[in-house]
């Protein structure tokens, strides 16, 4: 039931965008959830967001989540950060789980992949989506006793988007956001100036973006000391390599957290964290694999926390020499394999199949109208004999031993078979595989066919453009393509969903066409926890505990 | 042949008819269990040695003698075992004692002195320590213990015993440790002790000290004594009575004296002229040997076990085992014609190779002179052979000897190149120098016999390999033409062909020694080193090898520097003799005069420890232990033990090599005509 | 003197003596079938079964009638994998074995054979690689070399070395001193001849002792290696590494993923030792 | 003693010398760069250059090694590239938890080990030794991970008798910390327990063999007396060295127990350091290990010197 006229009264306050959101809504080819996350992004209120999709009946399905009881201790077992945790260069699931507890972004990226402010209140884009003004939240206290203003917003950016500072979002910025181009308006006014119109910029400071948590503008670099932000909570103690807790922060500028104290432990390996939690050691671990991680999916006492993510595995396959130069060869090679028994073998179900694109349905922006590839060995068979390899050849896939990465391997090595291509494995330590990450040293970058590990991101420009673009620094299918890179380009600049989905079906059926990266499936982020445990918010790869408790 | 005399020993004991045998073993059977089978070691073995009385248990190696003694104290080794026979110690069978009146009969009745003295003490507990427990067990408190065990050992002569009993085991000589095992052994008064090759091993100075040593205690309380031995000149002084063992079986027995003179076993008889006796000459007369190989007890035949190696030998010896036929004189002796034992034929033919003529005025083949030899150890500079002097002439035998640590293997390995001598030392072969081995010319001019021949040939190659390895580097020969010279190497050294495809461990000692002759001998030697060639062999093995050696050197004219500490054996091989002592050269001169005297008081000192089994030379006793090399003393390096030190000019001023007469030289402050002479003929 | 033959004692061979005594010997005879077993199937397992074979929807399936080990995670079968698992360590472990003996025994050649300042270098050297645990040093050796087979091969090799050269030192030192070297010496050879020719084949017996001790390390270095994940690599059915991906199952109840792989591993390292034990008794 | 103290120090120097020269050659073969593995694959090639460059990482390995050393003889760790601060605290936690570890596992196998070997050697060729011989063998060539994810299975996840962790929680008492460190040590109890029965009873057969044994049995010394006295002491010498050289293990060598039972010790952060070419780190924790190993073959000498009059007063070859 479609309520026209609050409609009608809503979209008076909006711009040109926002209402072909809007009308995007209407036509019917936005659900709810695509809706409320890219309304987000537009930087509209979350009560408006509400009020439209109420208006033209898009009715939030209620999900369960139990709140649990105030004053629990929660036990959580982790990855070790990799070093140092410091905001300018963690770069690692533990390190980033750490700087979440105390510090704060401007926008946190939400399960359904809309942005809630957190210490903005709202953000807004001139026409071209080049220039992005954020309000900040006034009255915001850092545990370190300031409060938190334009200046120190803007030295965060600066220090962040530094090349000279070893900072880890430079990859993010690079081609965005330069230093110094974030200004200050007034004290609680942020304008970004970017290096080129970007309509998904919110995302590139929000929670996404990990490292940009909003220190003070007096900030030293001496994180693990002091450990500011403005967060729920606030460090009671730290150990490197060992582990961390914190305590509610009193001060905190919203909600109180509910636990009075968290504890983490640092895990080398998954196994024992595993155990840990069966054990009863702890009352949750960071994130569980499908693979290796049977024992607790099948647990009584664990429950599993769910969510759809846009985290994959991306098998690249070099476009430039080799045997899959020929795209026909590498549409053969995408055709071999069966998904579906992919996602419901491999993943158990936990996952949803991919479609050789960095499109999961789960983005608002996917294009609706492009046909699923299946396992089509006949047509594979075809192209391999067209391509003038009807028989057949040998090819090494190197990769990394990471979550499930090898049995996926394996997967596509017997997937492989069937047309007689037979697939070497040379299965690597993360660090042997990646190299120096640059080309021409790096088994990632330089291998004839590979599998790489991709994280969760809430918009797909990341994926859409270092592994894919011409000049992609990521690009280890060196896949080099002049009509792509327009496409993204474009993409990138477009801020309406419509227009993003137009190009979306463009981008995905070049992509078919030429297939440099097979997308077998896009997996779901699990953390299971101890029975009883609530109020986790199943938001891939950032946990935050200030909900949380006992039932 | 002469004798030996002191025949009184032991049976003269008065008043001890009444007692018990000290030790009565009968009809033992002893085998051990080697990789799953039984093999018989001892066979029918009867002894019995009346209260004090001396028993010397003799025979080769592998012929049971120390499983004897062993079994005697009822300590075979885990894998052997007694079959049959009783052993009595004081009339008490130890073969069925409980272990608690087997531990007192140890404590009280029977104890042992053994081979290895360094092995027999407990490295890690002090002398002291060791002796008084022999007290406490006796039932002394620990002060008492200590005290006794204190007197215990002044009572073996030990210099100093209050220090001595804090030390440890490796901090004494072996002379040191054999007196303390002594010590233990005889600590209280024992029925029997058991005397287990005690001084193998020692230097014949140290060994004649340790012979009087037990001779003097036991007479003083009166035990009886089980010696085992491989020595007849050690059994004669020690023993009263003899037993020759031969592969498990005891095959004569009786009175040492009366069995040494008139031998009535063919092995006895064979055993007997084996020895290099006083007065034979390389040159004028060969040893005799005995043919074949020594079995074991259980690789002797059926029959009489001498059988296969006898020149009397006939059908009904192969067939049937004599028993031990009694002489008369409590003599008996194993073989079905006893009679005809005296005369064996001999084995070797008693003519030696025509000698060649004397070169005496020939330039010598080596000379040394000013040979130093100082090696570093840790800081201090230890001067190993000091002005050394010497030349050997073609086809001569120089005889060095010396106790050990006088420097007799360092020369040997200087003159071989093994080791470099200080710079100013001057060597020579044939006039030319004679540089260590890297840089030497002519490798194949110099070679070496070395003692021990298990170790001297790699065990990993067969004989035909050592052999024609060494062809093929000192003799250059390749192919066919080293095949043949190889056939007429071993046939040269009596070695049957069938061995060239042995490995050694499949060869007896006696024919590695051969093989290690051979390969000595495979380019065209000038002189070859033997460093103590027969000393690990046995006595009838040691014949053959002298013999062969002598036979060689008639043959090739080739010289032999001859190492020994065995006065014996030395005097038998050796043209001229020189006597060492602590890198000093003291005495160098023909043989027939260093024996003869003057001799150096050390030369006279190490003559006396050795009389030959049928010499009876009064015994000049050496005191102390021979210095270290790092300090040696003043003056005369032999001052602090010389037996003739005439005054304060020994202690300060070195005397020098002073030559006498015909080319012997002494280095002695005394005059020739003081210094002492053979006194036996 | 006329040779009498050769004693009769002697004339048996020593090597057929040791041999007979091996046989004899129940350890021994039950560590060689078990070792034997597992070198048959690294052989043929391939032939009869295939470890890589997924049944994906049927995985982690318990112990059957179709799959007597039951599946893993990907629907593998489990005694396929099992059985095939004995190929890469019975491959990896000898080879790095021998590449250890070969190098070790060239540096212990070296170093006891020349005894002075070359030897006080090499056993500064090997002391201070001997001062690091076996498994520390070839995890260092396999982070910087990158894991495979070959790699691994080269890690377990290079830090047997030092261990296996102090052996080969120790036994050279007493061998260098018999008298048959000082024979070679005066016959002017080389020290080449003496350590590969004289010496060498004399400090034999020790070296196949440290030989079969070292594969029962091998064994468990390769395998506790791939358990840590610097190994051997997916997908090869290894047991350490099916354990090390499974473990974390047993809890779950699926203790079919990994008791049969614990059981192969115990029963090879197991065998290995007893082989080891009566080779060095007899040996002695 | 003091004089073969003094000798040997000079040797301990050069051998940890040489271990740091080693680690540090060793150290330029690892792929990749502390900058790549701090910021990981994906991060910018200039914030890898940048941080390369704020930890001295990029010049010349000499230079660095120099400096390092440098600090190392005086005491200074230096800081570690990927947690930018001293490693001395870091290298102190975990040698002291090793330490704990390795220290529960010693206190319970070396005299067990030494028993069970002894009364193996007593019982020589009966049932009882070959059991002892066969257990020990079977426990000791069982990978710790096979024997440990056992020991988890039934005592941590099925009995729940002993936590699976060997961590255990902030300000635990001693009592407390042992509990933890139980199951932990089982594993090597049995992996050393095989070596230490195995010398122990070589030692006590040999001894009991011995020429001097048999000088004591033939004086008449009760049975008791003989191994007691004379067997004993000279039977352990041998298994002096070995519990000296399983100590480094028991120290550096625990990766796999610390994977399993997570537990930060020596063993594990030299593996991480390695793994993120932490330099100073990896150094540090080698060292750390090399003078453990050091000092406890050191210990092991200076023992055997005090039972051995004959090394005492030699000193080994």
């Amino acid at each position: 039931m479609k309520q026209f006229k609050s409609i009608d009264a809503l979209r008076r306050g909006l711009g040109a965008v926002e209402n072909d959101l809007v009308d995007e809504i209407l036509a019917g080819r936005l659900d709810r959830r695509s809706f409320l996350r890219h309304g987000s992004v537009m930087g509209l209120s979350l009560s408006t967001l509400g009020g439209l999709a109420g208006a033209v009946g898009l009715v939030a399905p209620r999900r369960a989540m139990a709140q649990g009881k105030p004053g629990d201790t929660i036990r959580v077992a982790i990855a070790t950060p990799a070093g140092a945790v410091d905001p300018v260069t963690v770069a690692d699931d533990g390190g980033l789980t750490m700087l979440i507890q105390a510090g704060e972004f401007l926008c946190v990226t939400q399960a359904d992949l809309t942005l809630k402010p957190v210490l903005a209140t709202s953000w807004s884009h001139n026409d071209d989506s080049s220039v992005w003004t954020f309000k900040l939240r006034p009255g915001v206290k850092f545990i370190s006793g300031g409060t938190l203003k334009a200046d120190d917003v803007i030295a965060t950016i600066d220090r962040l988007a530094d090349p000279a500072n070893a900072s880890n979002a430079l990859s993010a910025f690079k081609g965005i956001l330069s230093k110094g181009n974030a200004r200050k308006v007034d004290d609680l006014t942020v304008e970004f100036h970017l290096d080129a119109p970007y309509g998904a910029f919110p995302y590139v400071v929000s929670s996404d973006n990990y490292n940009c948590i909003i220190l003070p503008a007096s900030y030293k670099g001496d994180y693990e000391k002091n450990w500011d932000g403005t967060g729920p909570f606030k460090l009671d103690k730290f150990t490197p390599k060992v582990g961390a807790s914190f305590v509610r922060n009193p001060d905190y500028w919203g909600d109180k957290a509910l636990p009075d104290r968290t504890e983490f432990t640092y895990f080398d390996a998954l196994q024992p964290r595993i155990l840990a939690l069966q054990g009863g050691q702890v009352d949750l671990i960071d994130q569980l694999p499908v693979i290796g991680g049977q024992a607790l999916l099948n647990d009584p006492n664990v429950t599993i926390i769910r969510e759809k993510s846009t985290a994959h595995q991306q098998v690249h396959m070099r476009c430039d020499a080799g045997p899959f130069a020929d795209k026909r060869v590498r549409r053969a090679m995408a055709l071999t394999l069966d998904r579906q028994k992919l996602v419901a073998g491999l993943l158990r179900g936990y996952g949803e199949i991919g479609n050789d694109t960095p499109f999961a349905t789960v983005y608002p922006s996917a294009a609706p109208t492009i046909a699923q590839r299946k396992q089509d060995i006949a047509e594979a068979k075809q192209l391999l004999e067209a391509a003038g390899v009807g028989k057949g050849f040998k090819v090494n896939l190197t990769t990394e031993t990471y979550l499930e990465i090898p049995q996926y391997a394996v997967l596509l090595q017997n997937f492989a078979r069937a047309v007689g291509i037979d697939i070497e494995l040379k299965i690597e330590s993360q660090d042997a595989y990646y190299g120096k990450a640059v080309f021409g040293q790096s088994d990632w970058l330089d291998s004839t066919m590979g599998i790489t590990d991709y994280g969760h991101r809430g918009v797909p420009n990341v994926f859409l453009r270092a592994p894919l673009l011409s000049d992609g620094s990521w690009n280890a299918a060196h896949f080099k393509n002049k009509d792509y890179d327009a496409l993204v380009d474009q993409f990138g600049r477009t801020s309406d969903v419509g227009g993003q989905r137009d190009l979306a079906a463009k981008i995905e059926t070049l992509l078919l066409d030429e297939t440099p990266v097979l997308f077998g499936y896009f997996f779901d982020y699990l953390v299971p926890t101890r029975k009883g445990l609530a109020g986790i918010p199943p938001i891939p790869n950032r946990l935050f505990l200030d909900r949380a408790g006992f039932v | 042949m002469t004798l030996l005399a002191e025949a009184d020993r032991g049976s003269g004991v008065s008043g001890t008819a009444l007692r018990p045998d000290a030790l009565r073993i009968s009809g033992l059977d002893v085998s051990y269990r080697v990789r799953g089978r039984s093999r018989p070691v001892l066979r029918g073995l009867d002894i019995a040695i009346p209260a004090g009385g001396t028993f010397g248990l003799v025979g080769e190696s592998g012929c049971g003698k120390s499983t004897a003694a062993m079994a005697a104290m009822r300590y075979l080794p885990r894998n052997g075992r007694t079959d049959a026979g009783r052993i009595l110690v004081g009339g008490r069978d130890v073969t069925a004692l409980p272990a608690a009146a087997l531990r007192d009969l140890r404590r009280h009745s029977v104890s042992m002195v053994y081979q290895d003295p360094g092995r027999a003490l407990n490295p890690t507990i002090r002398i002291g320590a060791q002796v008084a427990e022999i007290y406490g067990l006796d039932g002394a408190g620990p002060e008492e213990a200590r005290a006794r065990a204190l007197a215990m050992l002044g009572r073996v002569r030990i210099a100093d015993p209050a220090s001595v009993m804090e030390r440890y085991p490796h901090q004494l000589s072996g002379g040191m440790q054999q007196r303390v095992v002594i010590a233990m052994a005889l600590a209280v008064r024992r029925e029997l002790i058991v005397l287990d090759e005690p001084t193998t091993g020692l230097d014949a100075t140290v060994e004649a000290e340790v012979l009087d040593l037990v001779e003097t205690l036991r007479r003083e309380n009166g035990t009886a004594v089980l010696f085992i031995g491989h020595n007849l000149e050690v059994i004669a002084r020690m023993c009263a009575e003899v037993g020759v063992l031969y592969a498990g079986r005891l095959v004569e027995q009786g009175p040492t004296r009366a069995v040494l003179a008139n031998p009535r076993h063919p092995y006895t008889v064979g055993l007997l002229r084996c020895l290099p006796r006083r007065g034979l000459d390389r040159r004028r007369e060969r040893l005799d040997t005995i043919p074949g190989f020594l079995p074991t007890a259980a690789t002797a035949p059926a029959g009489c076990v001498f059988a296969p190696r006898c020149g009397l030998a006939r059908d009904v010896c192969r067939a049937d085992p004599p028993p031990l036929i009694p002489l008369g004189d409590g003599r008996s002796s194993r073989c079905h014609f006893h009679a005809e034992a005296p005369h064996l034929p001999r084995n070797a033919p008693a003519q030696a190779p025509a000698a060649p003529a004397d070169r005496a005025a020939d330039a010598p083949l080596l000379a040394v002179t000013g040979l130093n030899m100082t090696f570093r150890q840790g800081r201090q500079a230890v001067q190993a052979l000091r002005d050394i002097d010497l030349s050997v002439r073609p086809g001569e035998t120089l005889g060095l000897v010396g106790e050990s640590g006088s420097g007799k293997s360092t020369l040997a390995r200087i003159l071989l190149g093994l080791t470099v001598p200080d710079a100013d030392s001057r060597l020579a072969l044939d006039g030319e120098a004679l540089l260590p081995l890297g840089r030497r010319r002519d490798l194949a001019a110099i070679q070496m016999v070395f003692q021990n021949p298990d170790s001297a040939l790699n065990r990993a190659h067969p004989i035909g390999r050592i052999i024609g390895r060494a062809l093929a580097k000192l003799a250059g020969l390749g192919g066919a033409a080293r095949r043949e010279r190889m056939l007429a190497l071993t046939r040269g050294v009596q070695l049957a062909d069938a061995y060239l495809a042995a490995k050694p461990r499949q060869l007896s000692g006696g024919l590695k020694q051969r093989v290690a002759i051979a390969r000595a001998f495979a380019g065209r030697p000038r002189l070859i080193v033997c460093d103590e060639p027969t000393s690990a062999l046995d006595v009838s093995v040691q014949a053959a090898i002298l013999n062969l050696l002598a036979d060689l050197q008639a043959e090739q004219g080739v010289s032999y520097l001859f190492i020994s500490h065995d006065l014996a054996v030395v005097r038998y091989v050796s043209d001229r003799i020189a006597v060492l002592y602590l890198g000093r050269l003291m005495e160098i001169g023909p043989a027939d005069r260093v024996f003869a005297g003057p001799h150096h008081p050390y030369t006279e000192v190490l003559l006396s420890a050795s009389p030959g089994p049928d010499g009876a030379v009064k015994r000049v006793p050496l005191s102390g232990e021979i210095p270290s090399a790092v300090d040696p003393p003043s003056g005369c390096v032999f001052h602090t033990r010389c037996p003739r030190r005439i005054g304060p000019i020994c202690d300060t001023e070195e005397p020098p090599l002073s030559p006498r007469q015909d080319g012997h030289a002494i280095r002695c402050h005394l005059d020739s005509a003081d210094l002492g002479r053979e006194t036996a003929p | 003197m006329s040779a009498v033959g050769l004693p009769a004692a002697r004339r048996t061979t020593l090597g057929f003596e040791r041999l007979r005594l091996l046989l004899r010997s129940p350890a021994f005879l039950v560590g060689l079938g078990i070792i034997l077993f597992w070198v048959s199937c690294a052989l043929f397992g391939r032939l009869l079964v295939d470890p890589l074979a997924d049944d994906i929807l049927n995985s982690l399936a318990p112990p059957s009638a179709e799959h007597w080990f039951g599946t893993d995670e990907l629907g593998r079968d489990m005694f396929a994998r099992v059985i095939a698992g004995s190929r890469d360590i019975l491959v990896v472990a000898p080879l790095a074995t021998l590449l250890g003996i070969a190098l070790g025994t060239a540096l212990g050649l070296v170093m006891g054979f020349f005894p002075g300042w070359v030897d006080d270098v090499l056993s500064r050297i090997v002391e201070a690689v001997l001062a690091l645990p076996l498994l520390i040093l070839a995890l260092l050796a396999l982070t910087a070399l990158g894991a495979s087979n070959a790699t691994v091969v080269a890690a377990i090799g290079l830090s047997f070395m030092p261990i296996v050269a102090r052996t080969v030192r120790a036994a050279v030192m007493t061998e260098r001193n018999l008298d048959y070297v000082a024979a070679a010496r005066l016959r002017g050879e080389s020290a080449l001849h003496l350590m590969g020719f004289e010496i060498l084949p004399n400090i034999l017996p020790p070296i196949v002792v440290e030989l079969t001790v070292r594969l029962g390390y091998a064994i468990f270095t390769v395998a506790t290696l791939s358990f840590l994940g610097v190994g051997l690599q997916p997908p090869s059915p290894d047991w350490g590494l099916a354990i090390s991906e499974n473990y974390a199952l047993i809890g779950g109840g699926y203790w079919w993923t990994v008791l049969f792989d614990a059981l192969a591993i115990a029963s090879l390292v197991i065998a290995v030792n007893l082989v080891a034990d009566g080779l060095a008794e007899v040996a002695e | 003693m003091l004089g073969l103290l003094l000798r040997r120090l000079p040797y301990a120097a050069v051998t940890l010398f040489i271990l740091s020269l080693l680690v540090f050659a060793g150290g330029q073969l690892l792929p990749g760069d502390v900058g790549r593995a701090v910021l990981g694959p994906l991060a910018d090639p200039r914030a890898v250059a940048a941080l390369n460059h704020q930890l001295g990482a990029d010049r010349p390995a000499l230079v660095q090694y120099g400096e390092w050393i440098g600090r190392f003889v005086r005491g200074d760790m230096s800081q570690s590239f990927a947690f930018r601060a001293p490693v001395a605290p870091f290298v102190g936690a975990a040698l002291w938890n090793s330490l704990k570890l390795g220290g529960v596992a010693f206190t319970l196998v070396v005299p067990l080990g030494i028993l069970g070997g002894i009364v193996a050697a007593l019982n020589r060729g009966r049932l009882l030794d070959r059991a002892i011989v066969l257990v020990g063998l079977s426990a000791t060539v069982v990978p710790e991970f096979v024997s440990g994810i056992v020991l988890i299975l039934v005592f941590g996840i099925g009995l729940k008798l002993f936590p699976i962790s060997a961590t255990p929680p902030p300000g635990a008492g001693a009592a407390v910390q042992l509990y933890y460190l139980v199951l932990p040590a089982i594993p090597l109890v049995f992996i050393v327990f095989g070596y230490i029965a195995r010398m122990a009873r070589a030692g006590t057969v040999e001894a009991l063999d011995s020429d001097y044994a048999r000088t004591a049995v033939l004086k008449g010394l009760p049975r008791r007396d003989v191994v007691m006295r004379h067997v004993l002491r000279n039977a352990l010498l041998p298994t002096i060295t070995v519990v000296a050289s399983q100590t480094g293990y028991l120290v550096g060598g625990l990766v796999v127990i610390e994977t399993l039972f997570h537990y930060q010790g020596i063993g594990s952060l030299i593996y991480t350091a390695a793994r993120g070419h932490d330099f100073p780190m990896l150094e540090a924790g080698i060292m750390t290990v090399g003078v453990i190993y050091v000092l406890s073959t050191l210990a092991a000498d200076m023992l055997l010197a005090a039972l051995n009059p004959r090394i005492r007063a030699g000193g080994r070859a």
